[in-house]
C-alpha cells in the first residue's frame, strides 16, 4: 500500500520539502508538471511518514496515509 | 397615532430603528451629529450595535462587514464625511450589498460651512466613487417625509441589493415638524439567502465585486439599474397641469418653490412645480406629459447648478434656467422675481 | 501522522512558487477544523496577493477594501458574535493604507482574530516599499535602498500594539518546520483568544515574497532567518502565558 | 401664524420656541421649527422662525413675522423691519429698554431677565416672555400656554416649580401695563 | 529631438519633470504603479521630493500643503485611490490652489480590475467631491498627448490656482509610443504672490475655502469656471464636415473609433468623430457647428454610460446611442456593426 | 516684567470662556515670536476649535482637512524645509480620524512639530466622545458614561509614540501658572528640536474645556488636576534631555 | 503712571487671573462689558506686576507696564 | 505592419515585442506596443501587441495579426485564428512540436528554448525568436534586427555577449531549413 501520496499538479518546485524531510527521502527528480514546474519523488523506504513535508509544502501536494513510523 | 415633533435628524435615527435597522457605525459631523447622539442610547436600547468609529472610512467598512451578514446597516455624515465614504460605497454596490447612508448636506466644498447647501447632488447621483454603480437617492422635504422614506430605503436596499442614499440637507435635518412613525420592525437576517453566517455544511459565500463571477456583468449591471430607472422613480407635481413654467426643486429648496408657486399663480403667473422625491432615478416621467410647458428652472441651492443637467435632458433640451441659491437661504420673493426675468425674456443664463 | 489536504483549502491557489500566503492558507484552515469552527468561520480577506483568495479559501469571505479589511471584520463580528471572525491581510494593507483601522480594533480590543501577512513589501502590486521594508532593501520604489532618514524605520506592530491593552499577539515565521509549527500554535491561541472572548488577537507572520525579493524560495526562507527576524524578533508579545 | 424668537445664545430662545411650536402640536396644529444656523457656534445672536397654522405649511422660514419675541437689542434691530404691519413684539425690557418702536405695530414690554433674577430662576427669562406672549393673546390663551410650558418640562423630567412662578408673573406684569 | 519609445505612465512622469514639478506624494496602485517608480530615482536626480505615502489620503494632504507653499505639486492613483482624494480635491479647489492629478482608469467598481476602463468620467467630470466645484479634466489619446497635456496641466493649475485632473487609462498608459519631450523647466515658487513661505514683514496669508472671505463667492466662483468654459475647450474632430453620424470618444476609445471612422467611410457610411481632449470644460463648442448631423453615438467602456449625458446636451437632445465596451477592449468591427444598426433603425436604446 | 500681547494674536478669538486654546494660541505665539520664528512660521490648522485660528491667528496658516493636518504639514515643511512649520490639532482631529497621518508623520520622523489640544471630546461638534473621553465621562454620544469595554480605553498617545524614535514628545497642561510655565517649556524644546533639524516634535496638551464638560472654566481646571491627569500623567517623554 | 492695563472687552469671566494673582490684587468688580461678561478690577497698590494675570489669561486681557516689584 | 508577441509568463515576450517596437522607432517609423493586461498577475500567458508603420497608428490593439511570435500551445491555438491569409507565424518548436498549422500562413519553426539552453542562455529564448524573425524577412532584415537588440540591451547596460550567438544561431537555423 502506497503511504504517501504526491499531487504532482499542485507542485511549483519550491524545494521546501526536500530540505525539510527528515530522511532525505525526498528529490526533485519528479516529472515536470502542466504548469512547467519540476516535481518531486519520494523514496518510500526512507519516508517515515513524518508528515514534515506535508507541513511545509506551500502547494498542499503531499497527501499521508500512514501513521508516523516509530523510529 | 399620536403627532410627535422631532428633529429631522432624530427623526431619521428613530425611523432606522423602525425600520429593522440594529446596525450603525459612523462619525460625528455638523449637522449630522445628532444621529448620532440619539442612536447612541436608542440602539443598545433595542438590542442593536452602536459604534462611534474613529472615522468615517472605518463607518462604511463596518457597514460593509454588516451588510455582508444580512444585517440592515445604516451610516451618516455630511459632504466631507460623505467623500470619504465614497470608495467604500462602490464597493458595497459592487458586492451588491444593501445599506443606507444619509448625506446631510452643507454648503460648499472643501471644509465648507454648517450652513444648508444643496451642492452634493453629482456626488450623490452620478456617483461619486469610481466606477460604474448608481445608488438609489432619496430627497426628502419634510420630516414625515424623512421617516417615510427612511423606512423605505432599507427596504429597497435589499430588495435591490444596493446601496440607498438619503441626500438631506440642513435644513430638512435640523427643523422639527410633527411626525408619525410606523411600528417597530424587526428584521430577520437569516431570512436573506446571500447573508453570511459560516458556510455550515454547504458552499461557502463570497461577497466581492460580482464582476468576477457574473459572466455577463455588463448586462446584467445595465438591466438591473434600468429595472430601478423603470420602477422607481417618484416625485411630487404642483400645479403642472397647465403650468407655462415648470420649477423643479427638492428638498428644502421645494417647500419655498411650493410657496413661490402660490405667490406667482396670485400674479396670474402659470408656474407649476416638479419635486422630485428621488433624485436617482431622476423622474423623467414627470415630464412626459408636460408636452406644453414652455420654461424649467432648476432651482438648487448651489452656485454652480448640478441638478439642472437631469433637468434639461428630461425636458429634452427646452429652454431650462438655473436659479441658484448660495450663501444663504433664497427668500420665496428673490425667486418670484426670477421667475419674472424668465417670462419676462431677460433671464441671462439658460441651457 | 495521517495528513490530507483541509477541505476550506478546495482549489489550488494561485500564489507564486515558495510563496507564504500558502503555508498561512493551510495553517489557519486546520486550526479552524481543528478547533471545530471551519462551518461558522468568516473572513475579511485584504487587497493585496490575499485577494488571490475568495476564489480558492472555501470559508465564507468578503473582500474587503484596500486597508480597511480589520473594520469590515468587526462590523462583521458585531453581528455574528458567535462566528469565528478573521482578517487576513497583508503588511501594506494592514500597516500602510489601513493602518488606522488595524490599530483601532485593537485599541476598542475588538473580538476578532488578524491574520497579518509581512513580506517586507507590496507584493501584488509589483514589489514597492511597504512600511516594513528594511532599512536599505530595494524595491521598485526605493530603487538604491530603502533611505529611513528620509522613509522612517521599518515598523514594528508587535512594539506598537505591545502599548495596548489586547488579548493576544505573536510574530511567527514559515522557514522550517519548526517554525511552522510554532507559528500554527500562535494562530490556535489566536482563535481560541476569540472563542473566549478575550478579546483582539493578531498573529503576525514574517513571510518570504521570492518573486518580489528576486530570490529562490530558499534563498528567501535564508533571507528571513539571518536578516528580517533579526528586525522583527519572533515570539509571542501578549497574552502568551505559559 | 409666523414668529420668531431670537435673543443672546444663552437666553432661551430657541426653546421658548420649541416650546410654542410643540404646544402647537398638542393643539392640533400643523408646526415648523427651525434654529437659525450660521457658522458661528459659539456666542453671538441665536434665533429661531415658527410657523403654526391651520394649513400645510410650506416654507418653514419666516420672512415677514407676525410675533416677534425678542430679547437683546441687537436681535431687535435685526427682525423689527420683517414684523408685519399690526404684528406684534414682544421684547425683554430688562436688555432692551429705551427703544423707537415703530408705530405700527402692538409691542408689550416685560422685564423678563429681571423678574427671572428677582424670583432666583435666571434661566427662566424665556419663560417670563412666553408669559408676556400669553398675555398678548395673540397665540394662545394663558391656560394653553402654560399647559403647552408644563408639558414640555414634565416630559423632559425637569420639573421646576419656579417656571410657573415666573410664568405668572410675566403674564401678570404684562397685563397689568395693558391695564 | 529623438523620439523615445516610452510607456504612458513613465512620459506622464517624466512630463511632469519637465512642467516644473519638484514634489510628488502618492500611493501604489496599479495601472499606475509606474509614476511612482519612476519618479522615486527621477525626482532626486531633480532635486525634488518624491514621498511614497502610507495612504491616497495622505498623499493628496501632502499635495495640498506642498501646493500651498507654491509648489507644483502632484499625485496620481486609479479608481479605488481617486475615490479615497475626494474630500481632499474638494478642500484643494475651495482653497483655490493648483495641483495635478491623474488618475488611470481601470475597469469596475468596488475592487474592480487592472484591464483598462473608461467608468471614472463622472467621479473626474461631475465632482466626485462634495459641494461646488470643478476640475479641468485631460483625457490624452496617446503617449505624446500625455506629455504635452500632463506639461499644460501644470501651466494650467497655477493659471486658474485649481486642480487639474488627466484622467487616462490603463491602456493610453500601458502602452508604448515615441515621444518628444519639452525641456526641462524650472519653476520659481516664490514668484507666485499667494504662495506661502512666513509672513515676513508682511501680512500673515491663509489658505482655506475662499467662501469664508469672498464675500461674493457664489458669482465669484460661477464666473471663474465660466470663464474656464469659454476658453480651455479642447478636441479633435475627424470627417465631422459631412457626417451623419459622429462617434463620441475619448482616450483608448477614441484611437479605436478612428479606426472605425475610416471602415465604414469605405462602406460609404458617413460617419465622424470627435474626440474631448478636454472633458471638463466639455467640448459643447465640437458640436455648434454640427447642425446637419443626425445622429450621435457615446463609445465609453463603461457598461452604464457616463459621458453620454454631456454628448446628448452638446448634441442638444438628438439622437445620441450608448455603445458600451466593458469587460474587454471592444473591437473596431463591433463598433461598426452598432453604427449600421444606428443606421438602419436598429439600435434598441436612444437618449 | 513687561508683557504685551504677542502681535501673531492680532485679533480677539472666539474661544469660549476658560478655554484652554486661548492660552495655547499665546504660548506658541510668545515662543514663536521668542526664538524669532515668527515671520517663516507656517501652521496647518485642523478642523475644530482650532479652525476659528484662521480669522484671528497671523501666522500663514492652511486650513487642513479634518485629522490631516500633519500630512499637511509635512507637504509644507518638505517645500519649505527653512520655515517652522507646525501643526495644531484637536485630540479627535490628531488621534481619531487623523490616526494615520499624525503617527505616520513620526514613524517617519519628519521634522514639523505637532500641537495636539486635548479637552477629551470633540469639541467644534458638540462634545461627542472621543479617543481620549475618560472611563465613564458623558459625551452626547455616551450618554450614560464611556463603556471602555465597548470602545476601548482613553488613547495615551505619549505611550504609543513613545515607541518610535522621534526627537521630542510632552505632555503638559494649562491648570495653573506653574503647569503653563512648564508647557510653554516643552513647546519651546519642540521647536528647538525642529530648528536642529532632529525631527519630529509632539507637546499634548491636556486642555480645559468648560462647555462641553459642563463646569465652570475652574472646576474645568480642578477636574484636570484631580482626575484627567491620573489618566495621562504629565511630563517629558522623549528627548527631554537635562 | 499705570503700571497694568485691562483690556476689558476681551474678557470672558473666566476667574483664572483672579485665582492665579499671588497678591489677590484682582476681583470679579470690573464693569459688565459688551459681550456681556463680568470683568475684572486691579488694586494697584497690591499689584506687583509680576505678570501672572497677564499668563493665565486665556483672552489677553492683560497688559503690563512695569518690570516686576522686586519682593 | 500587426505584431503579437505571446508566450509563458517568464519567456519574454514582452521583452521581444519591445525591442522590435524600439527598432521600429529607430528606423523612423510609427509604432505602438501595449501588453495585455488581465486580473491575474502571476503565471499564465502573457503577451504584447505591436503595430509599426508608416502611418498614423489609430488603435493600437492588433486584431488581424500580420506576423505573430508565438513561443508555447496555448497561445497558439488562442491566435492563429486571427493572423491573415499569407501572414506569417514563427514558434517556438521546443514546446509547439506537432501542430497542424493553418494551410494559408508561412510557419518559420526554431527550437527557441532548446537553442538558448543549449547555448547557456537560458533566458536568450526570445533572442532566437526574434532570430528567426529576422531570418524570415517579413519585418526587419538581420543587420537592423541585431542592431535593434544590441542597443536594447546596450541601453539597459545588460550587456550580454551571448545574445548574440543565440540571435546568430536563431538566425542561421532558421535560414537553414528555408534551404
Ligand atoms: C485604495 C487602494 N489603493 C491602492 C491599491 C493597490 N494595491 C493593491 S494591493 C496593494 C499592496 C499590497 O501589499 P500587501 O498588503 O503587503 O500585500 P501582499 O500583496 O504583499 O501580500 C496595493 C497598494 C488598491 N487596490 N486600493
Ligand atoms: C471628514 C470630516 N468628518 C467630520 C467632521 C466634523 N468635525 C469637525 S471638528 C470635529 C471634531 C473636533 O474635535 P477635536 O479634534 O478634538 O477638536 P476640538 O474641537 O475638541 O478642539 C469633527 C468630528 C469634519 N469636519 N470632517
Ligand atoms: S513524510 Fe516525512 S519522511 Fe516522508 S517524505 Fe515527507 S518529510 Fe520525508
Ligand atoms: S514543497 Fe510542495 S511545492 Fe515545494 S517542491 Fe515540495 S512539493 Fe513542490
Ligand atoms: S508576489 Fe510575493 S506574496 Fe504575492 S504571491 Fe508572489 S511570492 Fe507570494
Ligand atoms: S467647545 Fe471647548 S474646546 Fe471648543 S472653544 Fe469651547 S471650551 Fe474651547
Ligand atoms: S501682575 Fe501679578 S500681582 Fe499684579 S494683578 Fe497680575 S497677577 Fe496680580
Ligand atoms: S483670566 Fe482673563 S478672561 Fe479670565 S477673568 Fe481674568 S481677565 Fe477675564
Ligand atoms: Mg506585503
Ligand atoms: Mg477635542
Amino acid at each position: 500500500m502506497e503511504k504517501l501520496i504526491i499531487h504532482r499538479e499542485s507542485c511549483k518546485g519550491c524545494q521546501y520539502c526536500i530540505v525539510n524531510c527528515p530522511k532525505e527521502a525526498l528529490t526533485m527528480t519528479g516529472p515536470i508538471n502542466i504548469a512547467g514546474y519540476m516535481t518531486t519523488e519520494v523514496d518510500a523506504d526512507k519516508c517515515i511518514t513524518c508528515g514534515i513535508c506535508y507541513n511545509v509544502c506551500p502547494d498542499y501536494v503531499y497527501e499521508i496515509l500512514e501513521e508516523e513510523a516509530k523510529a | 397615532m399620536t403627532r410627535k415633533l422631532m428633529k429631522g435628524n432624530d427623526a431619521i435615527a428613530e425611523a432606522a430603528i423602525r425600520g429593522g435597522c440594529r446596525f450603525f457605525a459612523g462619525y460625528p459631523i455638523t449637522p449630522q451629529s445628532e444621529i448620532l447622539e440619539y442612536l447612541s442610547w436608542r440602539m443598545p436600547e433595542v438590542g442593536g450595535v452602536f459604534i462611534q468609529t474613529e472615522s468615517e472610512i472605518s463607518g462604511i467598512s463596518m457597514v460593509y462587514g454588516a451588510a455582508a451578514t444580512g444585517a440592515r446597516a445604516f451610516t451618516s455624515s455630511s459632504g466631507p464625511g460623505f467623500s470619504l465614504m465614497q470608495e467604500g460605497i462602490s464597493y458595497i454596490a459592487s458586492a451588491e450589498l444593501p445599506c443606507v447612508i444619509v448625506d446631510v448636506q452643507r454648503y460648499g466644498s472643501g471644509l465648507a460651512d454648517i450652513f444648508t447647501g444643496q451642492g452634493d447632488y453629482w456626488q450623490a447621483v452620478k456617483n461619486g466613487g469610481h466606477g460604474d454603480y448608481r445608488c438609489l437617492v432619496y430627497a426628502p422635504n419634510s420630516v414625515q417625509e424623512t421617516v417615510d422614506l427612511t423606512v423605505s430605503a432599507f427596504d429597497k436596499a435589499e430588495e435591490y441589493r444596493n446601496p440607498v442614499l438619503i441626500l438631506t440637507d440642513a435644513s430638512i435635518a435640523q427643523m422639527m415638524e410633527p411626525v408619525e412613525f410606523p411600528a417597530l420592525k424587526d428584521h430577520n437576517q437569516d431570512a436573506l439567502p446571500w447573508a453570511m453566517n459560516g458556510k455550515g455544511d454547504g458552499q461557502n459565500k463570497r461577497h466581492t465585486s460580482i464582476m468576477y463571477y457574473n459572466l455577463d456583468y455588463d448586462n446584467y449591471l445595465k438591466n438591473k439599474y434600468d429595472k430601478i430607472i423603470e420602477k422607481e422613480q417618484q416625485w411630487e407635481e404642483i400645479k403642472t397641469e397647465d403650468a407655462e413654467l415648470v420649477l423643479v426643486a427638492y428638498g428644502i429648496s421645494s417647500r419655498i418653490c411650493a410657496e413661490v408657486v402660490e405667490m406667482a399663480r396670485k400674479e396670474g403667473l402659470m408656474v407649476g412645480l416638479i419635486r422630485p422625491i428621488t433624485l436617482y432615478p431622476f423622474p423623467v416621467k414627470a415630464f412626459e406629459k408636460l408636452e406644453k410647458v414652455k420654461y424649467f428652472a432648476s432651482v438648487e441651492m448651489s452656485c454652480l447648478s448640478q441638478m439642472i443637467e437631469d433637468v434639461v435632458m428630461a425636458a429634452r433640451c427646452r429652454p431650462t434656467y438655473p436659479i441658484r441659491g448660495g450663501m444663504k437661504v433664497y427668500e420665496a420673493e428673490e425667486i418670484l422675481s426670477a421667475v419674472k426675468d424668465i417670462f419676462a425674456g431677460n433671464a441671462k443664463e439658460v441651457y | 501522522m495521517k495528513k490530507r489536504r483541509s477541505k476550506i483549502l478546495y482549489v489550488d491557489h494561485k500564489f507564486c512558487p515558495g510563496c507564504g500566503h500558502g503555508i498561512v492558507n493551510r495553517l489557519v484552515a486546520e486550526v479552524l477544523e481543528e478547533m471545530n469552527e471551519d462551518k461558522g468561520a468568516i473572513c475579511a480577506v485584504a487587497v493585496g496577493c490575499s485577494s488571490l483568495m475568495p476564489d480558492t479559501y472555501g470559508v465564507d469571505i468578503v473582500q474587503s477594501q484596500h486597508g480597511r479589511a480589520a473594520a469590515v471584520a468587526v462590523g462583521i463580528k458585531r453581528c455574528r458574535p458567535d462566528n469565528m471572525v478573521f482578517s487576513y491581510q497583508g503588511d501594506g494593507d494592514a500597516l500602510a493604507i489601513g493602518f488606522s483601522e488595524t490599530m483601532y480594533a485593537a485599541i476598542r480590543n475588538e473580538n476578532i482574530t488578524v491574520i497579518l501577512i509581512n513580506n517586507n513589501n507590496f507584493g501584488m502590486t509589483g514589489g514597492q516599499m511597504s512600511p516594513t521594508t528594511l532599512e536599505n532593501q530595494r524595491t521598485t520604489t526605493s530603487p538604491y535602498g530603502r533611505d529611513v532618514s528620509l522613509t522612517g524605520k521599518p515598523l514594528d506592530v508587535m512594539k506598537l500594539m505591545g502599548t495596548l491593552d489586547v488579548a493576544y499577539l505573536a510574530r511567527g515565521t514559515l522557514t522550517d518546520i519548526k517554525e511552522i509549527t510554532k507559528t500554527k500554535k500562535y494562530i490556535r491561541k489566536a482563535f481560541e483568544a476569540q472563542k473566549n472572548k478575550a478579546g483582539y488577537s493578531l498573529v503576525e507572520i514574517l513571510s518570504p515574497c521570492p518573486t518580489n525579493w528576486g530570490m529562490t524560495p530558499l534563498n528567501a526562507c535564508k533571507h528571513i532567518n539571518q536578516v528580517v527576524q533579526s528586525v522583527y524578533p519572533l515570539g509571542e508579545y501578549q497574552g502568551g502565558g505559559k | 401664524m409666523n414668529l420668531i424668537f431670537a435673543g443672546f445664545g444663552g437666553q432661551g430662545v430657541l426653546t421658548a420656541g420649541l416650546i410654542m411650536a410643540k404646544t402647537g402640536v398638542d393643539v392640533g396644529k400643523n408646526v415648523t421649527w427651525i434654529p437659525s444656523y450660521g457658522s458661528e457656534m459659539r456666542g453671538g445672536t441665536a434665533n429661531c422662525n415658527v410657523k403654526i397654522s391651520d394649513g400645510k405649511i410650506a416654507s418653514p422660514f419666516v420672512n415677514k413675522i407676525d410675533i416677534l419675541v425678542v430679547m437683546n437689542m441687537p436681535s431687535l434691530v435685526k427682525f423689527e423691519k420683517n414684523v408685519v404691519p399690526g404684528g406684534i413684539i414682544i421684547t425683554n425690557k430688562t436688555l432692551i429698554d429705551q427703544y423707537d418702536f415703530r408705530k405700527d405695530i402692538q409691542v408689550y414690554e416685560v422685564a423678563a431677565t429681571g423678574i427671572a433674577d428677582e424670583l432666583n430662576n435666571p434661566k427662566g427669562a424665556n419663560i417670563v416672555m412666553l408669559g408676556a406672549l400669553a398675555a398678548s393673546g395673540a397665540l394662545f390663551n394663558p391656560e394653553v400656554t402654560w399647559k403647552g410650558i408644563e408639558d414640555f418640562f414634565l416630559e423632559k423630567g425637569k420639573n421646576n416649580p419656579k417656571n410657573e412662578l415666573v410664568f405668572r408673573k410675566g403674564l401678570a406684569e404684562t397685563r397689568k401695563k395693558q391695564g
